[in-house]
């Protein structure tokens, strides 16, 4: 007994050593499912450090708006955890926006450029700025630095090329009701 | 020398009831004929598929028949022409036929009533180079009549061989009550024999197989007629055993040739091509008389009094073509295209497109609403008769519950939406419109990937430049120092000092600002932690 | 305008009633001959079924806020309660098949969902519960040409206390069999036991053999109207016929034939009835075959050497635990891909 | 001989380990919901607990009962296990690392599937020889795996079904895991002629 | 007070182990077929995981952090077989019938997750609450599965009670001639009844968070 | 085994090899902790678990022997027998002899019945000296719950008057060897109707071995006590 005592112990702890620091693939797992809003809302610097505070254990999967549903039920079957409905705290899934700036009235500061992650914002100091709508992932981050209040939030709109097909109605909840 | 040739089959397939005949009494006239021209035509630039031509007019211009009023934007996109001459009333949004009942963009022309040609002229397509003929075709709004509407220049193409084994041109029309291509058959053989010479000719195929269903025996013998009169070579009409969907690209170039085109691959790979027999005659006309589309064959039939084909400029309110028909008064709803495959549409006021190959009046009596859906009892009759030998229940039952990556294993991207599974489904499932709410999910998740892939490259692009940034402006302003202060310490007190101190501020900043950073992520990962032992 | 509903416009006139009404009709000719031959006792247990089924399956649809005749309508818990009245003895306690079939629709067919998503075949499920709950009960039959005596199989349906059995129950062909061939100091050879006792008749069961020839009459006709595909009765006789056949040619005295083996029992029911539910079983063709063939063997195996005299009911539900990865693995080419490898 | 086939053939099915002795549900109701873990987590268990019932018949044989230790023996045997699962993971991580892709992450769940220490106890208690503890082992483990992936199956399946709102998850996992265990008592008495 | 209370709550119904967790099934499963069978090895159980939990958040300043699962594992399994040692002398019944589920408490899932999550990380007196608690929550969920089969399976509760105080007697709870519905008592029965418990416990959390919105309205719009 | 794998040299580091030592000796302090209470425990419990074990054993027999039957210590004059086709023995089996004021007075033989419904019955079988049973006991056996387990007297419905006991105090006088069947197959004795093979398999295998315990009565008191007895048969359980 003694004798497998000290050989697992000795086991254990070169293993343990050997094996610590080791790149975590699940991190990158997680990354991907991720809209890569980076909007922040979720309570991190970015999507990729939630990613990794979820792989430690440290964070719930439940904290990111953005994703919505879809997202969660997706993390939820990658890390084997029961589906849990968005956390209030965190806010609340929205329709697509994308920011549009008011350009009779942009003055032209900048600040919207250095605060908008995905670099999805144009122009240059003193003139009016206009934002990439393909780029943008409506972070809302652009938002409040802007001093004169030009940028707003506007859907996505529905076009025939974006349309979807509704979900079949059930016909048999529409007899009984 | 039909009976030698060797027919093949493709599994699955239904027998509805055809209910042709009606609209084949009449011959087919121009609708200008018999109803004169609307007060105005609304012209969608949206027609194919592809990318949205951009509008080339402005209100308050004039334009004259077959004008180009869009040009095509990017690879695969088509050409769009006004369809008679007079003023632009508007570039606007307009309801478009389509099931969303959303709008897009649209040309509207007020006819002056002249009917003007632009001045146009045969293209002298066998001097020129392939890639030339192409453009041509694409300037000239070619594209597939048959239901698909793919721009037809990208698949004159004699693939990799550099020549086609078969040319198929599919005048199958297997759909119950469309007629369209029937009766242009027996009207305009010639033109669809000699425009399948052409395409013959584009694509070097060794030969051509026209591909008729055998309930058409009137389509039949007129071309062979045609063929006769035309005396074009290489050309064969082959009547194909009746049994929806025979016209399926796949499915006739499967008959005719015993070539299996898989989902995804393009038919040229495998020595063949499919066209439609409007569209051979639509090359006709945009090679051999220079005339770009603006109209075609489409038939109403339904639930009219009179169905009938006529020949309709593109941009004709459908609801004048049900007002000639004379649309029986418990009509209930327009349908574009055929009973199995036809969209419906949101109003009879759309306009008539290049897709619409048939204008289709329903009636409760007619197209009864399916009695409530069960849920599926796996009888696999949907299985039997899937012509592109599908499991539609297991595609059903995942893409029902969401779960859009099961259903994309069990093929869910090869389904044609021909709809045989739902004719025969004995739990009367939509099926195919779970199909086509998995696909555009499946596409809508696809694209919001590729944007989330995107943004992470940018924004590690972002974050990147920012480090470097930071550095080398660290670097640019500590080097700057010392060489002020060098200068100093040279020049005795002489230089302006607030210039160094500016620079040791910059720096001191940049190095807080990354402290900063590196302070920020730790607390963020504390505050999570005492939650984690209480679960 | 009206967009309520999309293409295809028209549908071909197919219910889901009229397919169980159909497997109904097919079970008429093998409920004559079971009345023929052992008296009107079944046509009880049937209505006890029936009953038990539609009230169970209406009292849950109300539970679960579905609507109620849209589904009870549908027959499906009927051709459940007739196969459970069916493949039960003739004389059990009336009890014994209202229980069976509520286990089988309310637990075994509603909490999966109901019509259509359970993976179990409810019947079968059901027969199985109650096999394993009360053997003794479950393993009493009549003997055939005892139709006249229809009060007395009243008094044993109804009728509760101690139960008379000597005077008309007898043990099956199937348990007589086993019985004696697993005796230990008994030197019975197959050819001996079927030719002294009573239980056994020309080729199957005494009575027993005309009333599974009358199924497969109904099986043929419920084939030729495309309710069934070919695939599963067949697999599963043949299956049954070369296992008992290859064992037979090897040893004749231990191992009955494959006649004997397809007549008796419930194998006729259960090639043409059970193993074809299209809801618990596999669904791809080469699937099919698997499928029944898995059946029909597990099924002799458990005859033979196995604790239960019959094995159908288990061996069914054994191949539908495989039935998805079944159909998961054998799933057919789709078009254009025949030549493709398999992953 | 026969009666080695007979431990198998009862280890496998007619005492099915998960489904007619009851042990090591846990990661049967855990690692269930999809097939390809499934088949993970079976092949990783069939390779520690046969190793693990051959070395535990050693240790039980040539250590503790010659020492008059047999109080040791569920210590002694989780541990074994326990190593096991832990040299295991070295050596394929050394040798192979696309077994160690696959089998990686399910080694370390095996400590807590109470059959790998059942079945060596169920040896000991079964007097079973060396040769019929590793097919006993053996047996068990194609057992366990056979009822995980043919639960995965069909939990994959039910993942689409309308299950009644209170029975979605685990309630419906578990009845069916008994419609499973209902369904196995049909091989009842097919390994009685021991 | 509020903190054992919470544990309490937290282990007997929240995160029960039986219904929740879903940790620790076998035992629960297999020994469920009766009362007494359940209770003898729930208590067994009990006593393991308090003791276990206690000793862990006593030691756990020793255990060197690579080891501490095996070192878990140890404690675990020693005062397992201290209880096998016990109940093989003192209820020398109950422990032929309890059999190799006893030593099996060492595999219990839920015993070395408790000690890993809770004790290794609390003090001594809340880890040895946490165990005992969440043992007597699995317990719980035992003695019930095990009335109910045994009520279902053969009309009585308290079979074999006899094993444990022999002058007791079982008490016949349906009539003699309940012809018993055996499959509760096999292995099937227990996927069964345990399937329908937790299905009634999700009915139960439903109800009750249903009455928490009707009497708490979401909080209005700021 | 783990020495095998621990003699393969990988090359580590020095300070992997300091932190390994550190960890296996904390380890071993451990586990000699723990195997301290655990031997402890054993120690304690030891006796009592053996006298547990005897007391069991006598407990079984008393079922079939009442104590009153003997005055020696049945554990201690046992024999092993070989295994026995009239006993449908496999393996070796004891028979424990009663003896009062030194003469025999009734022999506790094993047996088994090899032809359940579901495998095999073990009996333990107590026949007296006058070749009359003293009783019957079913000790093991598989029979279909509810239906063939009568035979056990606490699953037998009718706890008043159980089926086994109608062998007791019966003997080749009172029933005829070639009676010794069910009713059924010509015997003497009752079965539960729809369950006969259970009791078929009993009936005839307590026959078999009344009459080898009748035939060999002499010779299996005579023999000797076998030392080498400490086989703990009843250890053998299947779950
Ligand atoms: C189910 C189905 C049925 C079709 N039926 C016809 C048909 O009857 N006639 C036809 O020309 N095209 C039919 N099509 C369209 C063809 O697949 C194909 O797009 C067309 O023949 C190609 O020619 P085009 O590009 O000239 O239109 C059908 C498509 C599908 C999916
Ligand atoms: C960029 C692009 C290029 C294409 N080039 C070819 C081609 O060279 N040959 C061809 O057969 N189809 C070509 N296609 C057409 C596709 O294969 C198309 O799905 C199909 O032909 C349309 O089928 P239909 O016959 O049902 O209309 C091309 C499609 C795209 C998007
Ligand atoms: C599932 C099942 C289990 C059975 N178990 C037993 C059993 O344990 N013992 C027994 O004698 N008969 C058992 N039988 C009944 C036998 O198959 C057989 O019918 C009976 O023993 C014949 O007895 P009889 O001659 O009194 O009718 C069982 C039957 C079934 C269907
Ligand atoms: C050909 C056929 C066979 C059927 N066999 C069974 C059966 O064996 N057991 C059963 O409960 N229901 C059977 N049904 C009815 C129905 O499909 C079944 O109850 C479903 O499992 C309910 O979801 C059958 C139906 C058909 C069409
Ligand atoms: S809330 Fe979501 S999108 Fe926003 S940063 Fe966090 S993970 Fe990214
Ligand atoms: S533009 Fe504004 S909303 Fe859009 S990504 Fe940039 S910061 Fe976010
Ligand atoms: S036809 Fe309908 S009910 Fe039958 S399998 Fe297909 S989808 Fe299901
Ligand atoms: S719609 Fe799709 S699944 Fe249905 S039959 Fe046609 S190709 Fe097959
Ligand atoms: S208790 Fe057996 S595996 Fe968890």
């Amino acid at each position: 007994m003694a004798l497998g005592a000290i050989i697992l112990g000795a086991a254990l702890g070169y293993a343990s050593i050997k094996f610590k620091v080791e790149g975590d693939p699940l991190v990158e797992k997680i990354d991907a499912i991720l809209p890569q809003t980076q909007c922040g809302q979720c309570g991190f610097p970015g999507c990729k450090p939630y990613a990794e505070a979820i792989a430690k254990g440290e964070a719930d999967i439940n904290c990111c708006p953005p994703g919505g549903e879809e997202g969660i039920r997706k993390l939820a079957d990658l890390l084997g955890r029961e589906f849990k409905p968005l956390s209030e705290e965190h806010g609340v899934e929205k329709p697509k926006s994308v920011a549009f700036i008011d350009e009779q009235t942009c003055i032209g500061c900048t600040l919207c450029i250095q605060a908008c992650p995905v670099d999805a914002i144009l122009g240059a100091a003193k003139q009016m700025h206009t934002i990439v709508a393909k780029r943008c992932t409506g972070c809302e981050l652009c938002l409040e630095p802007c001093p004169v209040d030009c940028i707003a939030m506007v859907p996505i709109p529905e076009t025939v090329e974006n349309w979807k097909w509704k979900y079949p109605v059930h016909p048999i909840k529409q007899v009984t009701a | 020398m039909n009976a030698l040739r060797k027919l093949f089959r493709f599994n699955g397939g239904v027998k509805p009831s055809y209910n042709k005949e009606p609209s084949t009494t009449e011959p087919i006239v121009d609708f200008l004929d018999v109803a004169g021209m609307p007060a105005e035509y609304v012209i969608p630039l949206h027609q194919s598929i592809g990318g949205v031509p951009h509008p080339l007019v402005a209100p308050g211009e004039h334009v004259k028949k077959g004008q180009l009023i869009g040009g095509p934007d990017g690879f695969v996109s088509s050409a769009v022409h006004a369809s008679t001459s007079g003023l632009v009333k508007a570039v606007e949004h307009r309801l478009m036929p389509h099931t969303s009942g959303l709008t897009a963009l649209c040309v509207v022309i007020e006819p002056d009533g002249k009917d003007e040609w632009i001045e146009h002229a045969p293209v002298p397509w066998r001097s020129m180079a392939p890639d030339e003929v192409r453009d041509a075709l694409r300037d000239a709004g070619v594209v597939g009549l048959g239901g698909a509407v793919f721009p037809s220049y990208l698949k004159v193409n004699p693939g990799k061989k550099g020549a086609l084994d078969t040319l198929v041109i599919n005048g199958a029309e297997c759909e119950p009550f469309i007629t369209c291509d029937d009766m242009q058959m027996r009207q305009y053989g010639e033109t669809i024999v000699r425009g399948a010479g052409i395409l013959r000719d584009l694509t070097k195929a060794g030969q051509v197989l026209i591909g008729v269903e055998d309930n058409k025996p009137e389509a039949i013998a007129a071309m062979n007629a045609a063929l006769k009169a035309t005396g074009e070579q290489r050309i064969e009409i082959v009547p194909v055993p009746t049994r929806y969907p025979a016209g399926g690209a796949k499915q006739l170039i499967r008959v005719l040739t015993g070539i299996e085109v898989p989902h995804g691959k393009r038919s040229t790979d495998y020595g063949v091509q499919c066209f439609n027999t409007g569209t051979a005659y639509g090359i006709y006309e945009a090679l051999e008389l220079g005339r770009p589309l603006i109209s075609r064959v489409v038939t109403v039939a339904g639930n009219v009094e009179r169905p009938r084909n006529y020949i309709v400029r593109f941009g004709t309110p459908m609801k004048d073509l049900m007002n000639v028909a004379g649309a029986k008064p418990d009509s209930d709803r327009v349908i574009m295209g055929g009973p199995m495959m036809g969209f419906a549409m949101p109003s009879a006021d759309v306009p008539v497109v290049k897709a619409t190959n048939c204008v289709l009046v329903g009636s409760p009596a007619l197209f009864p609403p399916p009695p409530p859906e069960m849920p599926c009892i796996r009888c696999g009759e949907c299985a039997k008769v899937c012509p592109t030998d599908l499991q539609p229940f297991e595609m059903y039952w995942f893409s029902r519950a969401k779960i859009f990556g099961k259903a994309q294993e069990y093929h869910l991207f090869d389904c044609i939406e021909c709809g045989c599974c739902a004719y025969v489904c004995p739990s009367r499932i939509p099926l195919v419109d779970y199909y086509r709410f998995a696909k555009s999910e499946i596409w809508a998740r696809e694209n919001e990937k590729a944007a989330a892939d995107q943004a992470r490259t940018r924004y590690e692009f972002r974050m990147q430049r920012e480090e470097r940034e930071k550095q080398e402006k660290a670097a640019k302003l500590a080097a700057k120092a010392a060489e002020t202060k060098a200068k100093l310490a040279a020049a005795g007190a002489a230089a302006p000092e607030d210039d160094a101190k500016k620079a040791l501020i910059a720096a001191a900043m940049a190095r807080a600002q990354q402290a900063d950073k590196a302070a920020e992520a730790a607390p963020a990962a504390e505050a999570a932690q005492p939650q984690a032992p209480q679960e | 305008m009206n967009i309520a509903f999309n293409s295809p416009y028209f549908r071909k006139p197919a219910s889901v009633r009229s397919v169980m009404l159909r497997v109904l009709l097919a079970l008429l000719p093998g409920i004559a001959a079971y009345v023929w031959f052992f008296g009107a006792a079944i046509l009880v247990q049937i209505a006890l079924a029936s009953a038990a089924a539609l009230a169970g399956e209406a009292a849950i649809l109300r539970l679960r806020d579905k609507p109620v005749w849209l589904f009870v309508s549908d027959g499906s818990a009927l051709v459940t309660g007739w196969l459970i009245a069916l493949s039960f003895p003739p004389i059990a306690p009336w009890w014994m098949v209202v229980v069976a079939t509520l286990i089988a629709v309310v637990i075994v067919k509603h909490l999966y969902g109901g019509l259509g998503q359970n993976p179990f075949n409810p019947a079968m499920a059901a027969f199985c519960i109650m096999i394993v709950a009360y053997p003794q009960l479950m393993s009493q039959w009549p003997a055939a040409g005892h139709h006249g005596d229809f009060a007395a199989q009243m008094q044993l349906i109804f009728g509760g206390g101690e139960r008379q059995l000597d005077a008309v129950t007898m043990a099956t062909a199937l348990d007589t069999l086993r019985t004696a061939l697993h005796s230990a100091d008994s030197h019975a050879t197959v050819h001996g036991v079927t030719s002294s006792q009573p239980t056994f008749g020309m080729f199957g069961g005494n009575g027993w053999e005309w009333v599974a020839a009358a199924y497969l009459l109904g099986g043929v006709w419920l084939v030729q109207q495309g309710i069934i595909t070919w695939h599963i009765p067949v697999a599963f006789l043949a299956a049954l016929a070369a296992a008992a056949g290859l064992a037979h040619g090897i040893a004749p005295d231990r191992f009955a034939g494959p006649l004997f083996h397809l007549f008796s029992g419930g194998a006729m029911l259960g090639a043409f009835f059970i193993a074809t539910d299209p809801v618990s079983g596999a669904t791809t063709p080469r699937g099919k075959l698997i499928y029944a063939a898995g059946i029909a063997l597990l099924a002799w195996i458990i005859r033979t050497w196995g604790a239960y005299p019959d094995g159908i009911a288990f061996a069914t539900l054994l191949m539908n635990i495989c039935a998805p990865l079944i159909d998961l693995n054998t799933q057919p080419p789709v078009f254009g891909h025949k030549n493709d490898k398999k992953p | 001989m026969s009666s080695y086939i007979f431990i198998l053939l009862g280890a496998v099915l007619v005492n099915n380990v998960v489904l007619v002795r009851i042990l090591g549900l846990c990661p049967f109701m855990g690692v269930s919901k999809k097939l390809e873990t499934a088949l993970g987590m079976g092949a990783a268990t069939t390779f520690v607990l046969t190793l693990g019932c051959g070395t535990s018949f050693v240790i039980d044989h040539w250590l503790l009962i010659p020492n008059q230790l047999e109080y040791l023996r569920t210590l002694s045997f989780i541990v074994t296990i326990a190593a096991i699962v832990q040299l295991t993971e070295l050596v394929i991580q050394k040798t192979s690392p696309v077994l160690h892709q696959v089998l990686g992450i399910y080694l370390p769940l095996i400590t807590t599937n109470c059959a790998v220490l059942g079945i060596p106890l169920l040896n000991i208690a079964l007097r079973h020889n060396f040769m019929e503890s590793l097919l006993f082992g053996f047996g068990s483990s194609v057992g366990f795996s056979l009822a995980l992936v043919l639960f995965a199956g069909l939990r994959e399946r039910l993942e689409g079904a309308e299950i009644p709102l209170y029975f979605r998850g685990n309630p419906i996992a578990l009845i069916t895991g008994g419609l499973m265990s209902l369904a196995f008592m049909g091989f009842a008495g097919l390994d009685k002629f021991k | 007070m509020g903190i054992y209370r919470e544990i309490t709550w937290n282990s007997l119904w929240k995160q029960n182990p039986g219904l929740v967790q879903l940790l620790g099934m076998c035992p629960l499963l297999a020994m469920s077929n009766s009362i007494v069978n359940a209770a003898g090895l729930g208590l067994a159980t009990v006593f393991v995981m308090g003791m276990s939990n206690y000793a862990v958040a006593l030691l756990r300043s020793f255990i060197p952090y690579e080891i501490r699962i095996p070192v878990f594992i140890l404690i675990i399994a020693a005062l397992v077989t201290v209880v096998d040692f016990a109940m093989n002398a003192w209820l020398h019944d109950l422990y032929l019938v309890l059999g190799i589920f006893i030593p099996l408490i060492v595999t219990n899932c839920i015993v070395l997750a408790r000690v890993e999550a809770f004790a290794a990380k609390n003090a001594a007196v809340a880890s040895a609450l946490d165990g005992a608690m969440m043992g007597l929550g699995l317990t719980l969920v035992l003695v019930t599965l095990g009335a109910i089969r045994e009520l279902i399976g053969q009309g009585t509760l308290l079979s074999g009670i006899d094993m444990v105080f022999p002058s007791a007697k079982p008490l016949q709870i349906l009539s003699p001639d309940y012809p018993g519905f055996l499959v509760a008592i096999l292995p099937p029965g227990a996927f069964f009844v345990l399937g329908m418990l937790i299905a009634g416990r999700n009915w139960i959390e439903a109800r009750k968070a249903r009455a928490a919105r009707v009497e708490k309205p979401a909080p209005a719009a700021v | 085994m783990i020495e095998e794998n621990s003699g393969a040299p990988t090359p580590r580091p020095p300070n992997v090899f300091r932190i390994s030592t550190s960890t296996a000796l904390v380890l071993l302090l451990f586990t000699l902790a723990f195997t301290a209470l655990m031997a402890a425990t054993y120690q304690f419990t030891k006796d009592k678990i053996e006298a547990n074990a005897l007391e069991a054993k006598m407990e079984l027999i008393g079922t079939v022997l009442p104590p009153s039957y003997y005055d020696n210590d049945l554990l201690k004059d046992s024999i092993e027998l070989p295994p026995t086709p009239a006993l449908g023995t496999e393996v070796p089996s004891h028979v424990y002899r009663a003896r009062k004021n030194g003469e025999p007075a009734a022999l506790v033989l094993e047996a088994v019945a090899p032809d359940g419904y579901s495998g095999h019955i073990d009996l333990l079988i107590a026949v007296k000296a006058d070749g009359r049973l003293a009783a019957v006991r079913v000790t093991n056996h598989h029979e279909t719950p509810g239906l063939g387990d009568y035979i056990d007297p606490k699953k037998d419905k009718n706890k008043a008057k159980p089926w086994i006991g109608q062998f007791d105090n019966v003997g080749f006088e009172e029933v005829k060897p070639e009676e010794f069947h069910v009713r059924k197959d010509g015997g003497k004795f009752d079965a539960h109707a729809g369950a006969t093979i259970s009791a078929r398999a009993v009936t005839n295998a307590v026959g078999r071995a009344l009459k080898f315990a009748v035939d060999n009565q002499e010779r299996l008191f005579e023999e000797h006590h076998d030392e080498r007895r400490e086989g703990r048969h009843e250890e053998r359980k299947e779950h």
